[in-house]
C-alpha cells in the first residue's frame, strides 16, 4: 500500500483553512533518527511537512483532551473551533470510545482517517538496524518496510520489526472519521495474544513474581496515564491525598496499586493502541494487562470498546445474564 | 505455621440484604470465624473495586463483598453493576498475581443467615490456604 | 593522584574487597540497565552505554523517609545512614551531576539527608570510549572522561582499567586494594587520551550553548515555547530520568498509629507542582512548565551556582514519548535569541 | 471545615448478649486510647433511657461533637442513637456504631477472639466518626393519595380506612372482581358467620366510596419515586364490556355460543363459566367481563354469524374493539395487599391429588360445602366409578406446611382450624359418615379457637395423630395409610373422600411485584416486614407497607387487624403532607467532574442529570445530583473514575480510612 503524501498534506491544508478550525494534530518528521513527532498544524507550511509513515506509532487522538483550559477573561468569548486530528485504525478507536463518554463531542472534532498498514516497533528497529543521528524516511513496501536513509535503501520484513498491537490489531482501518485518506487496507491474521498468553500460563505465584519486577521498576512518572487518550480526569484520583488511593511514594506496594488501578479504570474501555507499553521508561509491558482485560471483556461479556459511537460504556451498563460463575 | 495463621478478612455488604443476612446469623446464633470484619455500605454497587486492592494493601488476607441476590437490589441494579466491576477486578487482580482465593464475592439475602455463615467459612479457608498476604502490602519494612 | 592499573579479570576480586560496604554497580534488568545494590558475591563487569534511570538515587533516593513517628507521641525516629557506600562504574555525567545537585543541598540550608549520604559515598566513575546517540556533554562544559564529582575515574583499556584516583577518598579506596592493583605507566595515560579524543569525536550531536544562559530571560514570551511544548503529554519522564533533577515532595504517610514523614522526587513538568491551595496555578499549562524546566536548567541555575544544570546525559532526549529532544530546544532558543 | 472531633465511645453489654464474648471493659479502655477519643465508657443497656441520657450528658460535659456505639446492629437501633445525640445538640449523621452483637457477640464463642474483634470494629467506626459530615434533612410535599394493591379483605380494609380518612385511595385488583379469597369461603371459624354475608357489604362500600377509585381487572405495571411521592402506572386490562354501559344483567353469559364451557376460577375449577362472565354472583363490580383468550371471536375472529353476547345486550356494552388503557396517579404511600396461593397439592402426588377425583383440596371443600356453589352446597364425590354420598371422609392436615420435603417449614396458621370447620360442616350435611382428621398437632390458639376445637370433637370427629404417607386406591375405596403415633399402630383407613389442608404459599406471581416495588422475601418467601417485631407492617421501602397474607399466613382477624395498621401507618405521610428526604444523597465535586456521564447512566432512579456550568469562562458539562430522587446507593460513585460523585456518609474518604483501621489491626 502506498500513503499519498500529496493527498495528505493538500486534505491538511485544505482543513486548517476552514474557519472553523482551530489546529490540525498530524505526525511529522522528529528531530533525528527515527524519531517522529506530532505536529501541530495551522497553516499550509505546516501542512507540508505533515507525514504518515510506519513510524508513525503515536496516538494522536490524546492531544484532544490533554488540553488545559485557561481561565477566559470576562468579556472573552471561548475558542470553539474544532480540532482536527490524524487517526489511525487504533487511534480511531481512541476518538469514538472518547465520543460514548462524552470526552469530546462529534462536532468539536475533525477527524482525518489513515486506514494503516501496521507501524513498526522503534526498539525493535533500533536494536535491529542502530539509530543514528541522520533523520530517516520510512515506507511501506509491499509486505514489509522501507528504510531510506542517507541515499541508502534497506528493504526490513514486515515481522522483524512490527509493533506488538499491530500483530494483534483487528481494526486497521478507521472505524469513525470524518474525511478518509487512501483506501481501506486489507485487514490481517492476527496472531494469538503470546504476551498475554504467556503470563497466563504461570501459576499465581510466578505471575505475582513476574510483575512485582516489573512494578518494582515504576518510576511513576505517569508517562502511561498521560499517553492514554481515555484517561482524561482532569484531576486523576492516583494524585488525590483525600482519600488517598495511593501514596506517593514510590515503592513496589504503591507502583502496583497505582497500575491495578489504572489498568481498572481502562477495563472495557482500553483500545489497544499500544501507547502506555510504548512510552513507558521503564519497559513495564503495560499492554499485557490491557490486553488481558480487554480480551476478558471482550470474551465474557461481548463487548468491545471504541468501536461503536452510540454503545453504552461498559463500566456504566451491565446485562442480566452477565457472567457470575465466580460468585459464591 | 498455615494451622495456625489467621487470616484478616475486610467484607463490604450491602445493608439491605447481606448486612442484614449476616445480622439475622447473629439472631439465630448461628457460629462462624471471627476473622471476618464488616463494613456495611448501601449496596453492593457502592463497592469500588478498588477498595478490594486497597484492603489487600492495608493488610487484608482476604476480601468478601456481598449483595443482594440478582434481582433483589433495593436500589434495583446496583448489584449488576458490582457483579461485572468485580468480576473484571477478580479477572485483573489474578493476572497480576494474586490469589483468587483472596477475594470473593456472594450473593446472599436478608434471609440467607446460613448461607452467610457458609461463605464467611468458605472466604476464611480460602484465605488460609492462600496464606498471609505479602504481595504488594504496604508494609513498613521498607519504609 | 596515582594512576594504578586493574586487570579485568580481578575485577571481581576487586569489588569482592568492597565487603561490609554497600555497592551500586549497573545490573541489566528486564528495563535495560539500572543500578542495584550488589549482592554478596556478584560482580558483573560494568559494560554499557548508560542506565535509563540515573544514579542519582543513590544521594537522593526517589523516596526517602526522613523520620518515623506514632500518632499521639512526640518522639521521633531518624533512619541513620552513615553505611558506607561505593558506587562503581557511574558515568562522568552522572558524577558531575552529583557535584551540581551537590551546590544546591549545601546552598542556603545544609540538607541533612543528601550531605550525609554524599560525605559516605565513594564515586568510582567509568570514562565513556564510546557515548550514545544523544550524549552532547562537551556542549554542557563535560567530558567523556570528566573527574568532576569523582573520587576515581576507570578508563576501560581492554584488558585493563586503568584507575585514577580524583580524591582522598579515591586514593583510600586504591589503597585498600593493595596488591590487586599495578602502577599505571605514561603508556596506559597516552592510550587513555586517545580514547577520550575519539570519544569525544564520536558525539554528533552537539550544540552551542553561548550566551544560552543570558539569553534566555529575553525569551520568556518566545512563541517557541508554544511549539516546544505543545505535544508535551506533562509526564514525568525528563525530569525523573534527569541526573540534575532534584525536586521533591514531602508527605506524612500514616498506618494506623505508625506514620513517617517521606520526600519523594516531584517533578515540576507535572500540574500540581504549582497547585496552590486556592486552585490558582501560576505554571498552569505544559507551556509555562517546560519553559521553567529549560530556563532552571540553562538560566536560573546559571545565576545562582555559575554552572549548567544539564550534564548531556541525553536521557531526556532519549526517552520523552513525544520527541521533545532537549538539543533540538536548545538549539531553536539559540536561534530564537 | 468542622471543629476537631472529639468522639465519644460508648459499649454495651446488652445484658449479658454482648458481654458474655466480649470483654466490654477492654474494649472501651482500648477506644479510650484510640486519636481523638475524649470519653470512652460502658453501659449495661445504651439504648434505655439511661443509656441515652449517659450519651447526652457526655456531650454537654466533654463538648463530644461525634459518637461511636458500639451494641447492636445499626439497623436496630441507629435511629434511637441519631435522636439522642441530636437531642444533645449533636448533628445526628455524626454517629457511627460498631455492630458487636449481632456481628460478633452472638456469632463468636471464645471471649478472646470476640474481644478482639470487637476492638478491630471500634476503631473501623472510630476512624469513620472522625471523618463524618453534618448532614442536614430536608421536607417535600406528600401527595394525599395511596395506593392498594389487591383487593382482597385486607386491600379492602385499609382503602376503606384510608378513604373514610379523607385521603384518596386508588384500590387496584388483578381480576375482575374484588374480594379475593375471602369471598369464595363459605363460613368462617369459629363464630361460622358466613364469610361472603360478611364480606359483600364491605365490597360494596368500597367500590362506591367517594375517595376510593376501584380499578379492577388493572395491573401496576410501574412505580417510581420514593414515599410522598411516588408516580404509578396502572394497565386496566380490556374487558370488552363497556363499564358504564354493561348493567350486569346476564343475558349475555346466558346466550354466549360457548356457554359454561370453561373452568370457573371462583368455583376453584370446579364449576363452569362462559367466555363472557362474572366471577361469581356477588361480584363487585357487577360488570361482565369477556376472556379473550376463550372468547371465539377475540380468539378465532369468528363467532357464528355475530357475537351473541353483542346481540342480546341490550344496554349495547359489548366493545370488541376496546383496548388496554394506561392510567397514571401519583400517590403518597403504596399497601401491598396481594395475598396468597393455596399450596399446590399436585407437589404431594403421595396424596393422589392428580390420580383421584375423591381427593380434593380445603378450598375446593369450601366450594363444595357452599350454598352458592357449584354443587348448590349439596355433598357428592366421584369415587371413580359413580357420584356418591361419601360415608367415610378423611381430612388430613398440614399438607404443604410444616414440611421441608416441599420447602414450606413454616405452619400455615388457619389449616387447624378451617379443617375443623369443615369436619363441622361435613358432620352436618353428613350426620351418619365417619370423619376422621389426620395431624401432627393441633393448634388451636386464637380467640375461641379451642372452644370450636373442643366442640368438634364432641361432634363425633375422630382426631388421629399421623402424617399419612400415601393415599392410593382398593377398589371403589381411597386408603389412607398412615401411623397412628399415639399408639404406635398402622392403619389403612378406607375412605370415599380426602380433603387436603393445605397450606397458605406465597403467590406464584409475587416476583413481579418484588421486582416493581423492590421489596424482599424472609426465609419463607413470603414478603419481608421491616422488623419481624417492631414494624411488621412496614417494608425496608419508606412508604411501602404489607397487609394480609403477602407478609405471611394468617386468618381474617388478624389480616384484618394487620390491613388496618397498614392504613394508619400508611396515612402518617399523607396526614402530615410531608416526607423528610433522606439526607445521605450522593453529591458531585463540579470541580472534577469530567462530565462523562457514567453516573447518569448508572443511577436507577435518574436522578442524575448532565448540566452545563460556566467554569471561568468554559462552558463545561457535569454531573448534578436531584436530591429527591437519589437514594443514596452509591452506585455512581464506585463507577466514577474521578470520585467525582460520592454519597455523603458513604464516601471513598470516609469507607478508606475504615478499610485501613481493619487491615492495620490485623
Amino acid at each position: 500500500m502506498k500513503m499519498d503524501l500529496e493527498q495528505l498534506r493538500k486534505t491538511a491544508a485544505e482543513v486548517v483553512a476552514r474557519d472553523d478550525v482551530k489546529y490540525l494534530v498530524g505526525w511529522k518528521q522528529g528531530t533525528y533518527g527515527y524519531r517522529v513527532a506530532p505536529g501541530f498544524v495551522e497553516d499550509a507550511a505546516g501542512a507540508a511537512e505533515l507525514i504518515f509513515s510506519p513510524l508513525c506509532t503515536a496516538n494522536l487522538a490524546t492531544y484532544l483532551t490533554l488540553v488545559e483550559e485557561l481561565p477566559i477573561p470576562r468579556g472573552q468569548e471561548p475558542d470553539d473551533r474544532k480540532v482536527a486530528v490524524m487517526v489511525k485504525g487504533c487511534d480511531s478507536r481512541a476518538v469514538t470510545q472518547l465520543i460514548v463518554e462524552k470526552g469530546i463531542k462529534k462536532d468539536e472534532v475533525v477527524v482525518i482517517g489513515c486506514p494503516c498498514p501496521g507501524v513498526v516497533d522503534p526498539n525493535l528497529l533500533a536494536e535491529k538496524y542502530p539509530e543514528t543521528e541522520d533523520q530517516v524516511e520510512m515506507k511501506w513496501n509491499g509486505e514489509g518496510f522501507l528504510l531510506l536513509r542517507g541515499g541508502e535503501e534497506t528493504k526490513i520484513a514486515r515481522d522483524e520489526v512490527l509493533a506488538e498491537k499491530c500483530r494483534l490489531c483487528r481494526y486497521p482501518n478507521p472505524v469513525y472519521s470524518d474525511i478518509m485518506l487512501g483506501d481501506p487496507v486489507e485487514p490481517w491474521e492476527t496472531d494469538e495474544d503470546k504476551g498475554v498468553e504467556e503470563v497466563e500460563g504461570k501459576d499465581v505465584e510466578e505471575r505475582a513474581e513476574y510483575w512485582a519486577e516489573q512494578f518494582d521498576k515504576c518510576v511513576r512518572c505517569y508517562s502511561c496515564r498521560n499517553v492514554c487518550p481515555l484517561c482524561y480526569c482532569q484531576d486523576c484520583v492516583l494524585d488525590r491525598l483525600n482519600p488517598t488511593w495511593v501514596n506517593r511514594a514510590v515503592n513496589f506496594s504503591e507502583n502496583t496499586a497505582f497500575n491495578i488501578a489504572r489498568a481498572f479504570h481502562l477495563g472495557g474501555r482500553c483500545i489497544e493502541c499500544g501507547e502506555c507499553e510504548r512510552v513507558c521508561p521503564a519497559n513495564i509491558p503495560l499492554g499485557k494487562i490491557n490486553r488481558k482485560l480487554a480480551r476478558e471483556v471482550r470474551d465474557k461479556y461481548g463487548f468491545e470498546p471504541g468501536v461503536d459511537p452510540d454503545a453504552e460504556p461498559f463500566q456504566a451498563s451491565f446485562k442480566p445474564d452477565d457472567p457470575e460463575e465466580f460468585i459464591l | 505455621m498455615s494451622a495456625e495463621f489467621n487470616p484478616n478478612i475486610v467484607a463490604f455488604l450491602c445493608n439491605w440484604c447481606s448486612y442484614a443476612g449476616a445480622d439475622l446469623a447473629g439472631t439465630s446464633r448461628v457460629n462462624y470465624p471471627s476473622n471476618i470484619q464488616i463494613i456495611r455500605v448501601m449496596c453492593s454497587g457502592r463497592v469500588n473495586p478498588l477498595y478490594v486492592m486497597n484492603a489487600l494493601q492495608q493488610g487484608a488476607d482476604g476480601v468478601l463483598v456481598s449483595g443482594c441476590h440478582p434481582g433483589d437490589c433495593h436500589y434495583m441494579e446496583g448489584n449488576f453493576f458490582a457483579r461485572r466491576r468485580l468480576g473484571m477486578l477478580k479477572d485483573l487482580m489474578e493476572f497480576v498475581g494474586v490469589d483468587p482465593k483472596r477475594f470473593h464475592m456472594s450473593w446472599v439475602s436478608a434471609s440467607e443467615g446460613h448461607k452467610w455463615k457458609e461463605v464467611v467459612e468458605k472466604t476464611v479457608e480460602d484465605a488460609k490456604e492462600a496464606g498471609p498476604f505479602e504481595g504488594f502490602r504496604r508494609r513498613q519494612i521498607d519504609w | 593522584m596515582s594512576a594504578m592499573l586493574l586487570n579485568k579479570e580481578k575485577w571481581p576480586e576487586f569489588v569482592g574487597k568492597l565487603t561490609g560496604k554497600k555497592v551500586w554497580a549497573p545490573q541489566a534488568d528486564s528495563e535495560g540497565m539500572r543500578f542495584a545494590l550488589l549482592a554478596e558475591g556478584e560482580a558483573p563487569v560494568p559494560d554499557y552505554n548508560n542506565t535509563r534511570v540515573p544514579p542519582k538515587g543513590v544521594l537522593f533516593p526517589q523516596t526517602e523517609t526522613m523520620l518515623k513517628f506514632q500518632v499521639k507521641a512526640t518522639e521521633v525516629d531518624e533512619p541513620e545512614l552513615d553505611q558506607e557506600t561505593v558506587v562503581l562504574g557511574l558515568r562522568p555525567c552522572d558524577a558531575r551531576a552529583m557535584a551540581i545537585v551537590e551546590k544546591l543541598f549545601k546552598w542556603d540550608i545544609d540538607d541533612p539527608y543528601f550531605i550525609k549520604r554524599r560525605d559516605m559515598v565513594t564515586l568510582v566513575g567509568l570514562a565513556c570510549n564510546d557515548p550514545g546517540l544523544n550524549c552532547f556533554c562537551p556542549s554542557v562544559g563535560g567530558s567523556p572522561a570528566s573527574t568532576e564529582g569523582l573520587d576515581l575515574l576507570m578508563v576501560d583499556l581492554g584488558e585493563n582499567y586503568l584507575l585514577e584516583a580524583v580524591t582522598g577518598k579515591g586514593e583510600a579506596l586504591l589503597k585498600e586494594m593493595g596488591d590487586l592493583l599495578s602502577e599505571a605507566g605514561a603508556d596506559e595515560a597516552k592510550e587513555k587520551e586517545k580514547l577520550v579524543k575519539e570519544a569525544e569525536g564520536k558525539i554528533k550531536r552537539t550544540v552551542d550553548t553561548e550566551g544560552v544562559p543570558e539569553g534566555l530571560p529575553g525569551l520568556w514570551e518566545d512563541p517557541l515555547w508554544g511549539k516546544v511544548s505543545a505535544s508535551c503529554l506533562g509526564c514525568g519522564t525528563c525530569t525523573y530520568l534527569c541526573p540534575t533533577c532534584h525536586c521533591f515532595d514531602i508527605q506524612d504517610e500514616v498506618e494506623g498509629f505508625d506514620a513517617r514523614r517521606c520526600r519523594t522526587w516531584d517533578s515540576c513538568m507535572f500540574g500540581e507542582y504549582t497547585l496552590h491551595t486556592s486552585g490558582h496555578n501560576p505554571r498552569p499549562t505544559r507551556k509555562e512548565r517546560t519553559r521553567n524546566r529549560i530556563n532552571h536548567k540553562y538560566s536560573y541555575y546559571v545565576d545562582k551556582f555559575d554552572v549548567i544544570a544539564c550534564v548531556g546525559c541525553g536521557r531526556c532526549s532519549n526517552l520523552c514519548p513525544v520527541n521533545i529532544d532537549i538539543i533540538d530546544t536548545i538549539r531553536q532558543v539559540k536561534e530564537a535569541l | 471545615m468542622t471543629e476537631k472531633p472529639k468522639v465519644g465511645v460508648y459499649v454495651c453489654h446488652c445484658g449479658i448478649n454482648i458481654s458474655s464474648t466480649v470483654d466490654v471493659e477492654a474494649v472501651a479502655e482500648f477506644a479510650g486510647k484510640l486519636p481523638d477519643v475524649k470519653v470512652a465508657k460502658t453501659y449495661s443497656y445504651m439504648c434505655s433511657d439511661p443509656g441515652q441520657t449517659l450519651i447526652k450528658k457526655d456531650i454537654e460535659e466533654h463538648g463530644l461533637n461525634r459518637v461511636v456505639v458500639a451494641s447492636c446492629s445499626p439497623r436496630m437501633h441507629e435511629p434511637t442513637f441519631r435522636k439522642a445525640i441530636s437531642e444533645a445538640g449533636v448533628n445526628p449523621y455524626f454517629l457511627e456504631m460498631a455492630n458487636i452483637r449481632e456481628q460478633c457477640s452472638w456469632v463468636h464463642e471464645e471471649i478472646e477472639e470476640g474481644t478482639a474483634k470487637a476492638k478491630k470494629l471500634v476503631s473501623a467506626s472510630l476512624a469513620k466518626v472522625r471523618l463524618l459530615e453534618a448532614l442536614e434533612t430536608t421536607e417535600v410535599d406528600a401527595e394525599p393519595a395511596a395506593l392498594i394493591i389487591g383487593a382482597g379483605i385486607a386491600g379492602i380494609q385499609a382503602a376503606l380506612d384510608i378513604a373514610d380518612a379523607g385521603f384518596k385511595v386508588y384500590l387496584v385488583e388483578k381480576t375482575p372482581s374484588v374480594g379475593g379469597r375471602m369471598a369464595q369461603l363459605d363460613k368462617t371459624f369459629p363464630t361460622l358467620d358466613c364469610s361472603a354475608c360478611i364480606l359483600t357489604p364491605k365490597m360494596v362500600d368500597a367500590a362506591s366510596h367517594p375517595n376510593i377509585e376501584l380499578l379492577t381487572y388493572s395491573e401496576v405495571e410501574e412505580v417510581t419515586g420514593f414515599i410522598g411521592n411516588f408516580d404509578v402506572k396502572v394497565r386496566k386490562k380490556a374487558r370488552y364490556v363497556d363499564f358504564d354501559k354493561c348493567t350486569g344483567c346476564g343475558d349475555c353469559a346466558a346466550e354466549c355460543r360457548v356457554k359454561d364451557r370453561f373452568p370457573s376460577e371462583f368455583d376453584q375449577g370446579m364449576g363452569k363459566r362462559s367466555a363472557i362472565y362474572l366471577p361469581f354472583p356477588q361480584a363487585v363490580p357487577a360488570k361482565y367481563t369477556i376472556d379473550a383468550e376463550n372468547c371465539l371471536y377475540l380468539s378465532k375472529g369468528k363467532c357464528g354469524k355475530s357475537p351473541k353476547c353483542q346481540d342480546v345486550c341490550g344496554a349495547g356494552a359489548i366493545n370488541f374493539d376496546q383496548e388496554d388503557e394506561m392510567v397514571e396517579f401519583k400517590v403518597g404511600a403504596i399497601i401491598v395487599a396481594t395475598g396468597f396461593d393455596p399450596f399446590d397439592a399436585s407437589r404431594k402426588p403421595e396424596y393422589g391429588y392428580d390420580d383421584y377425583p375423591n381427593v380434593i383440596t380445603g378450598m375446593e371443600m369450601e366450594r363444595l360445602v357452599s350454598a352458592s356453589g357449584p354443587t348448590g352446597g349439596k355433598i357428592k364425590v366421584n369415587n371413580g366409578e359413580e357420584e356418591i354420598e361419601p360415608k367415610e371422609v378423611a381430612l388430613i392436615k398440614c399438607v404443604g406446611s410444616r414440611d421441608a420435603s416441599v420447602g414450606n417449614e413454616y405452619c400455615s396458621r388457619v389449616c387447624c382450624m378451617y379443617v375443623a370447620k369443615q369436619a363441622h360442616l361435613l358432620r352436618d350435611k353428613l350426620p351418619d359418615a365417619n370423619i376422621r382428621i389426620y395431624y401432627m398437632d393441633v393448634r388451636a390458639f386464637g380467640k375461641g379457637f379451642e372452644e370450636f376445637y373442643d366442640r368438634v370433637r364432641r361432634e363425633n370427629v375422630r382426631y388421629i395423630r399421623g402424617n399419612p404417607s400415601e393415599i392410593f386406591k382398593r377398589g371403589n375405596k381411597l386408603v389412607v395409610k398412615v401411623e397412628d403415633t399415639l399408639n404406635s399402630r398402622p392403619l389403612e383407613d378406607e375412605v370415599d373422600l380426602v380433603v387436603l389442608g393445605v397450606g397458605l404459599e406465597p403467590r406464584a406471581d409475587m416476583r413481579e411485584i418484588m421486582e416493581l416495588l423492590r421489596l424482599s422475601q424472609s426465609p419463607d418467601k413470603f414478603f419481608l416486614e421491616a422488623h419481624p417485631k417492631l414494624r411488621p407492617v412496614d417494608t425496608a421501602t419508606d412508604g411501602i407497607f404489607l397487609a394480609g397474607c403477602a407478609q405471611g399466613p394468617k386468618d381474617i382477624p388478624d389480616t384484618v387487624a394487620q390491613a388496618k395498621g397498614a392504613a394508619a401507618s400508611a396515612m402518617i405521610p399523607l396526614a402530615r403532607g410531608k416526607v423528610t428526604i433522606n439526607a445521605q444523597v450522593a453529591i458531585v465535586n463540579e470541580a472534577t467532574c469530567r462530565g462523562c456521564g457514567y453516573c447518569v447512566n448508572i443511577c436507577p432512579y435518574t436522578a442524575i442529570e448532565m448540566i452545563t456550568i460556566n467554569r471561568f469562562g468554559n462552558e463545561v458539562e457535569v454531573a448534578r445530583v436531584n436530591e429527591a430522587l437519589c437514594k443514596g446507593c452509591g452506585s455512581c460513585s464506585a463507577g466514577c473514575f474521578s470520585d467525582s460523585i460520592q454519597p455523603k456518609s458513604f464516601r471513598d474518604s470516609q469507607i478508606l480510612p475504615q478499610i485501613a483501621a481493619l487491615g492495620v489491626m490485623r
